[in-house]
């Protein structure tokens, strides 16, 4: 084939690959649920795992509109990796400001 | 291999400029503003950025003027407050941060990666537009009044106690971050996606490494500013926000926001500076550069360290002192990768066969400067020592070494360098060397008395100081001077040469890149047909076997 | 590598081959197209994940300095208006996937169908949205510009709100902290629904280009990214939603 | 050169005489802070003198006329580990140095004299425990620990001098702290160094450093008649803190003899050691930090004091050690600032300084 480019490290299909309207209700169905299930456990005392919970439920929500929304399941390494420097720098902003505050020695904290 | 200078090279001494160019092959006003071609967009972007730093330059003329006796005679303290302002404000967000990448990166990443054109030309031309409006911003806000605040915006003083146009200032840096955004993004899915057959990651030539790092930083730091400028606007339109002491906020959140962004911002300030110098030592050493996989490496080490020491500006600023110490460990070891580079530059040299055209002059320029301006930044990253050192002019020095010094040195080093394939024209060479002469000499003159004045302790941002200071700041102010005519008289000559200069020829420098194997200046579409690289980056010897196939054609 | 034997005439001088009308000129193929703009776009969303960063970090900071103001500032949010649109968000974002899904199989009215059902959701959480807006300007809720500590420092005033959490009066330094938690509140819902905003007013138009068959006949890749963005935002709402809503609702 | 400016000339010469590159070292800490500095530059200046080797050797040996066909060299994994563990190995060594040298500087030693400065656009307040107020200026005496507890009232300030080698943010909203011990008599500058608007360059003051006895002088040439602390007593009255915080059984408030120091626990559960700054918090924020066992009833002071007020205040409860005191301000009213042994001036009986008349 004189058409394939010998450009090396990504390969991408010729074609995308397609995602079945079943697994995009089935994944439609659970975040449903699990906007419930968080709204419910806001309800019940945990003391500080409540935010840990709350915060933990929108991880996973996120990680399934990522993966299966967003195709990040089907997608290239490269933009697999994309996605989690960018979520890594992201929470070298937040860790280490938060680190500053918290380690002072006489701060609001 | 001859041996006389590069600039009479045979290919030249018949050359022509080529009848179709990017330059000719469309007239009008209108193909250029709206050209979607990466080459004129590079030049749009030229024309520009020099614009601003004619601004940013005439404020320090008037900064040295003021400077030059100990009281403040010259302007009111209002004015030089704006007047350094403004100078921070357009040198770095107008100038310096835009032009290497917008301008040298534009015009050379399709070509040296064998492409037709950036990956996304339209969004290229929309970034020039929002710069282009970002720039109007800063000009309505220096025409009425001007900013004061310093170009580090610092809280409360920017959102509650000046009352000049801070809102107009921020945002156009706002907008004008888009437009770094989306530079950013354009040369990355560009150098992923868009590299000819042939060219794996390894055999790109280093600027271009250099400048995908740059991006990164772009991409993932420049928001951050852009909402911070945000919170600013709204605080000073609504009166309350989360920098405000009064009211529950804090100020040093502000400083983490800002120099989240602005800390890697003087790596993209440095690191394009840096693929500059790559070629240029490469190609007037004849020689390939010294370790690529380590100066490669060095170029994403930066960018991606650039992102753990942005606190190292905040040591006495009230940071818990665990994370003074976390962060000056940090910044400890992005200057390595830094040491990596220059030490390989320099064992580039070693057995070359060096020629001393005008790039080779400014890089030789950087090497040193750059030398000086890194090392005082470690100084100030001892800890101990900043205490001291922060906030004096010991910093003006450190950072005017490493940005004046090494970038705009290395800067010119590049736009002398690529001129012959920007123009198709040569510019006189003796005048090149003697403004690149010049330059060297002013700027140590007006820089180097000001270590000496930071570590006697006078403070930076001063308007007037005590008189024993004097002597040093008549060095630097006499410098200041030199400094401006080596600026000016590559402003005189390189227009000049754009109908008068000798004809280039499509690779004057008998260098490797593939910028340098098509005609110059280049088609709109850059090449006739997509080039293929079967050789490795600064393989001079794929060039002489090259340019015999040529000549036996 | 065949590199070598094909280093004697280039790959592909455009004209030689065979383009879609929506193929430009710059690219070798319709795969290195939508590549590049796919990976262009993931980009786009790594700034903007950046750029919500700066706002997450400054609320985190600000909830661990006040949380006694910023559990009193969460109540005064409604729970049912919040769940309504954070389901109304993930439904919109369900449509957008099946518009993509519509577009690469081909389905012109489908396509349709999907895009406008996507328009129409992210209208629905606007209107939701200002409603609530509304709804803190009439409280003096809206710091800087219309804002009173009364309904913390006197938590009966607000009989709905007391009724249901019983809050302890806040005292004033606290409740006008109360104003921080409301600013943070109006700027990130704010630069949310202004992404909303940008989201609707591209669907619109892609509404019209998709009646004329525009992403039916192989070029996915506008549907595909703006899906993309679609989703962040979307995504975004899903933090915020506990951030902002769910805060110490037992008691 | 004369044209330019007579005084240039003069200064030139003097320069050119004394060519001073330091500032005069009149700290205990100046000369650690030199040595690093020398440390420093020692270092650089061999890295730049390699490099500087390197480039001008290989640009006179390898000439392109002089060689004119170069060698192709790929590389060397050993020379690059070795530019790269080198100042690896010297950076490292600055940082732990450096490190220790700033923790020096920001811990204060326990029986240093506390002198608080107040920063605000454009003056420097320095008030010393026994009550004397100074404008852009600071006396010390020689050979004594001097702790500077800052806090600015408006914008970022920093209080910074030269011939000390130590540097200070005054930060709005919050007190930090810096120490020095000065070794020097004589007088030197005081600058502000963080930029904080229009004025920021005329707010300047000296540091007068002086004997032991010269300072027991200067102290009681200036004195304005109360000490800090009895401001303070004053406030606590004029303020009615001595309604809720007293000794009596029916007090609301928790006792506040002996807080200083002391390590409360919070409603929230938290431990902490009752600092400066926690007092000045527990007044400006009350509701903040809880003390457990009491209700949230302490109302805020923010915007009726002052920072010198607060300053007053923290001073006060630092030194209250007996009911004694407090007694005394229930005694007064807080407008009759009869406090013992002195009479107090009249015409300074309307308002205790520090307290914001609105
Ligand atoms: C182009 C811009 C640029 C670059 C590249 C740098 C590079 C560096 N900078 Fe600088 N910096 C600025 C621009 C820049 N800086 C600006 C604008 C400010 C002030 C902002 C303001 O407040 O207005 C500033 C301020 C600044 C500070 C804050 C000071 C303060 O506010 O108190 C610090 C502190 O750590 C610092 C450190 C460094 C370090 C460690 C590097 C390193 O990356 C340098 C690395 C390079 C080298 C180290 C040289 C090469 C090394 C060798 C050749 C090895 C030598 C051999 C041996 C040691 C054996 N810089
Ligand atoms: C890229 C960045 C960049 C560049 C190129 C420069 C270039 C120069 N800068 Fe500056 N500078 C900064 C970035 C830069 N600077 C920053 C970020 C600050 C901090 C601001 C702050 O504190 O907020 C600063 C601050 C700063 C100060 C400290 C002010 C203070 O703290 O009080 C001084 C003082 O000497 C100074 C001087 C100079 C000089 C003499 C030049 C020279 O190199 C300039 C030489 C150029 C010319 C002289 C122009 C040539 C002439 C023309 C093109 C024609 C002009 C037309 C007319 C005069 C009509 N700069
Ligand atoms: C209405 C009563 C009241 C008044 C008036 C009052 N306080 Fe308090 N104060 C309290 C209560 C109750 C606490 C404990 C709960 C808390 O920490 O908020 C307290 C706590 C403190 C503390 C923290 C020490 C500790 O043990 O918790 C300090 C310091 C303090 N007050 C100083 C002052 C000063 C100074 C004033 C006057 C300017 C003042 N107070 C006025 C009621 C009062
Ligand atoms: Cu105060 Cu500068
Ligand atoms: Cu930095």
């Amino acid at each position: 084939m004189e058409l394939q480019s010998p450009r090396s490290d990504e390969t991408h299909g010729e074609h995308i690959h397609v995602v079945s309207p079943k697994v995009y209700l089935a994944i439609l169905v659970i975040l449903l649920i699990f906007t419930a299930t968080t709204v419910a456990v806001s309800y019940v005392d945990l003391g500080v795992f409540n935010a840990v919970v709350a915060l933990a439920i929108a991880c996973i929500k996120m990680m399934l509109v990522v993966l299966f929304f967003m195709h990040i399941k089907y997608s290239t390494k490269l933009t697999k990796l994309t996605v989690v420097s960018g979520v890594f720098i992201f929470f070298t902003l937040i860790s280490l400001t938060l680190a500053d505050y918290i380690s002072r020695a006489w701060g609001r904290w | 291999m001859s041996t006389s200078t590069l600039v009479t090279l045979p290919d030249q001494s018949t050359a022509k400029i080529p009848k179709v160019n990017f330059l000719n092959q469309e007239n009008g006003l209108l193909s250029w503003i709206l050209t979607l071609d990466h080459k004129r967009i590079a030049i749009l972007y030229l024309i520009t950025t020099v614009f601003f730093f004619m601004i940013g330059g005439a404020a320090a003329a008037v900064i040295r003027l003021e400077l030059l006796t100990p009281a403040g005679d010259l302007v009111a303290a209002d004015t030089y407050n704006k007047l350094f302002s403004i100078h921070g404000i357009i040198m770095v967000f107008f100038f310096l941060v835009p032009i290497a990448p917008a301008v040298l990166g534009n015009f050379l990443i399709p070509l040296m990666i064998g492409a037709r054109d950036v990956a996304l030309p339209r969004v290229n031309l929309l970034s020039w537009y929002l710069f282009v409006i970002g720039g109007c911003f800063e000009l309505y806000m220096i025409i009425f009044g001007g900013v004061d605040t310093g170009w580090t915006f610092t809280t409360p003083l920017s959102t509650h106690y000046v009352n000049t146009h801070v809102v107009g200032a921020a945002m156009g840096i706002f907008i004008a971050g888009f437009s770094s955004i989306l530079t950013g993004i354009n040369f990355i899915v560009t150098i992923h996606k868009m590299r000819a057959p042939g060219m794996t990651w390894f055999r790109l030539p280093l600027f271009i490494w250099s400048f995908y790092a740059t991006s990164i930083i772009f991409v993932l730091a420049t928001p951050v500013i852009a909402i911070a400028m945000v919170l600013i606007v709204l605080e000073r339109v609504v009166g309350i926000g989360v920098f405000d002491p009064a009211r529950g906020g804090d100020p040093i959140l502000f400083q983490h926001l800002f120099w989240f962004y602005s800390h890697p911002a003087v790596y993209v300030m440095i690191l394009p500076g840096m693929g500059v110098i790559s070629e240029v030592v490469s190609t007037f050493s004849r020689k390939r550069v010294f370790g690529y996989t380590a100066v490669a490496f060095s170029s994403v080490a930066i960018a991606v360290f650039s992102f753990f020491v942005w606190a190292h500006h905040m040591f006495i600023m009230g940071i818990s002192n665990y994370s003074a110490l976390v962060f000056s460990l940090m910044t400890m070891l992005v200057a390595v990768p830094s040491a990596i580079k220059v030490f390989n530059w320099s064992a580039t040299m070693y057995k070359g066969s060096i020629h001393f055209d005008t790039p080779m002059i400014y890089t030789l320029g950087f090497l040193g400067l750059f030398t000086i301006g890194g090392l005082t930044g470690v100084f100030l990253a001892t800890l101990g020592m900043d205490i001291h050192l922060t906030e004096t002019y010991f910093i003006v020095a450190h950072f005017h070494y490493v940005m004046v010094g090494g970038m705009v040195s290395a800067l010119m080093a590049g736009i002398h360098f690529w001129w012959p394939k920007i123009t198709g024209r040569m510019y006189p060479e003796s005048l090149g060397r003697l403004a690149a002469i010049i330059l060297f000499i002013g700027f140590n003159l007006t820089f180097f008395p000001q270590f000496i004045l930071g570590y006697l302790g006078m403070p930076r941002r001063y308007w007037s100081y005590p008189p024993e200071f004097q002597v040093l700041n008549v060095f630097s102010s006499a410098g200041a001077t030199i400094l401006a005519i080596g600026y000016l008289l590559p402003f005189l000559y390189l227009p000049w040469s754009i109908t008068y200069g000798e004809i280039a020829g499509s690779n004057p420098w008998k260098a490797t890149g593939l910028e340098w194997q098509t005609q110059s200046p280049p088609l709109m579409e850059n090449f006739p047909e997509i080039p293929i690289m079967d050789h490795e980056a600064y393989d001079y010897d794929w060039l002489e076997r090259h340019q015999q196939e040529v000549a036996s054609v | 590598m065949s590199e070598t034997a094909s280093t004697t005439h280039g790959v592909l001088a455009g004209a030689q081959h065979e383009h879609p009308p929506y193929q430009r000129h710059h690219f070798s193929s319709v795969a290195q197209q939508f590549d590049a703009s796919n990976f262009a776009m993931w980009l786009f969303l790594l700034t903007e994940i950046m750029f919500f960063g700066g706002l997450f970090t400054s609320y985190l900071i600000m909830r661990n300095w006040y949380y006694p103001a910023f559990v009193a500032g969460s109540h005064q949010l409604s729970i049912f208006l919040g769940t309504t649109m954070t389901a109304v968000l993930i439904i919109s974002s369900f449509t957008m996937a099946m518009a993509v899904w519509c577009a690469e199989t081909g389905r012109k009215r489908d396509l349709i169908l999907s895009l406008s059902l996507t328009l129409l959701l992210g209208v629905v959480f606007l209107c939701l949205k200002g409603f609530e807006w509304h709804g803190e300007w009439v409280e003096y809720h809206v710091p800087g510009l219309r804002f009173s500590v009364e309904n913390f420092v006197n938590p009966a005033s607000d009989p709905q709100v007391f009724k249901e959490y019983h809050d302890k009066p806040l005292a004033t330094d606290m409740a006008e902290n109360v104003g921080q938690y409301f600013f943070l509140y109006f700027v990130m819902t704010g630069m949310h629904a202004l992404h909303m905003i940008i989201g609707v007013s591209v669907l619109t138009f892609m509404i019209l280009r998709a009646r004329a068959g525009d992403y039916t006949s192989g070029h996915v890749t506008f549907v595909e990214n703006f899906g993309l963005y679609w989703h962040f935002v979307d995504i975004v709402w899903i933090f915020l939603f506990p951030l902002l809503y769910l805060i110490s609702r037992h008691s | 050169m004369n044209y330019i400016s007579p005084v240039l000339w003069q200064f030139l010469r003097k320069w050119l005489t004394h060519f001073a590159l330091f500032p005069p070292e009149a700290s205990k800490m100046a000369s650690q802070m030199d040595a690093l500095f020398f440390f420093l530059v020692l270092v650089s200046l061999v890295g730049l003198t390699v490099v500087v080797l390197i480039v001008v050797g290989s640009s006179m040996a390898y000439h392109h006329r002089r060689h004119p066909q170069a060698v192709q060299i790929e590389g060397s994994t050993l020379l690059e580990a070795t530019w790269t563990i080198i100042p690896l190995g010297l950076f490292l060594v600055m940082f732990v140095w450096g490190a220790l040298l700033y923790f020096r500087v920001y811990t204060p030693p326990a029986n240093a004299m506390n002198i608080y400065v107040v920063g605000k656009q454009w003056m420097w307040k320095a008030e010393h425990p026994g009550g004397q107020h100074e404008i852009d200026a600071l006396h010390v005496p020689i050979g004594r620990p001097i702790q500077l507890t800052l806090i600015s009232q408006d914008v970022f300030h920093s209080f910074s001098i030269p011939a000390f080698r130590v540097k200070r943010e005054a930060i709005p909203g919050r007190y930090t702290s810096v120490w020095f011990e000065a070794t020097q008599v004589g007088t030197y500058h005081l600058f502000c160094t963080q930029y904080c608007g229009t004025n920021h360059s005329q707010m300047i003051g000296e540091v007068v450093v002086m004997t032991p006895d010269d300072y027991q002088k200067w102290l009681a040439g200036s004195t304005s008649g109360d000490s800090l602390a009895q401001d303070g007593e004053r406030l606590f009255a004029s303020l009615s803190c001595n309604a809720c915080h007293n000794p009596t059984a029916a007090a609301r408030g928790p006792n506040l003899v002996g807080v200083y120091g002391s390590h409360l626990t919070l409603t929230s559960g938290q431990t902490i050691t009752v600092d400066e700054a926690y007092l000045r918090s527990a007044i400006l924020d009350p509701s903040e930090h809880v003390t457990q066992g009491y209700a949230p009833i302490m109302p805020t002071y923010q915007g009726q004091v002052s920072e010198e007020g607060v300053i007053a205040l923290v001073e006060y409860i630092k030194n209250l050690n007996s009911d004694y005191r407090i007694q005394q301000t229930l005694n007064t009213t807080g407008f009759s600032p009869n406090i013992e042994e002195k009479q107090a001036p009249a015409g300074k009986a309307t308002a205790a300084p520090g307290e914001v008349k609105q």
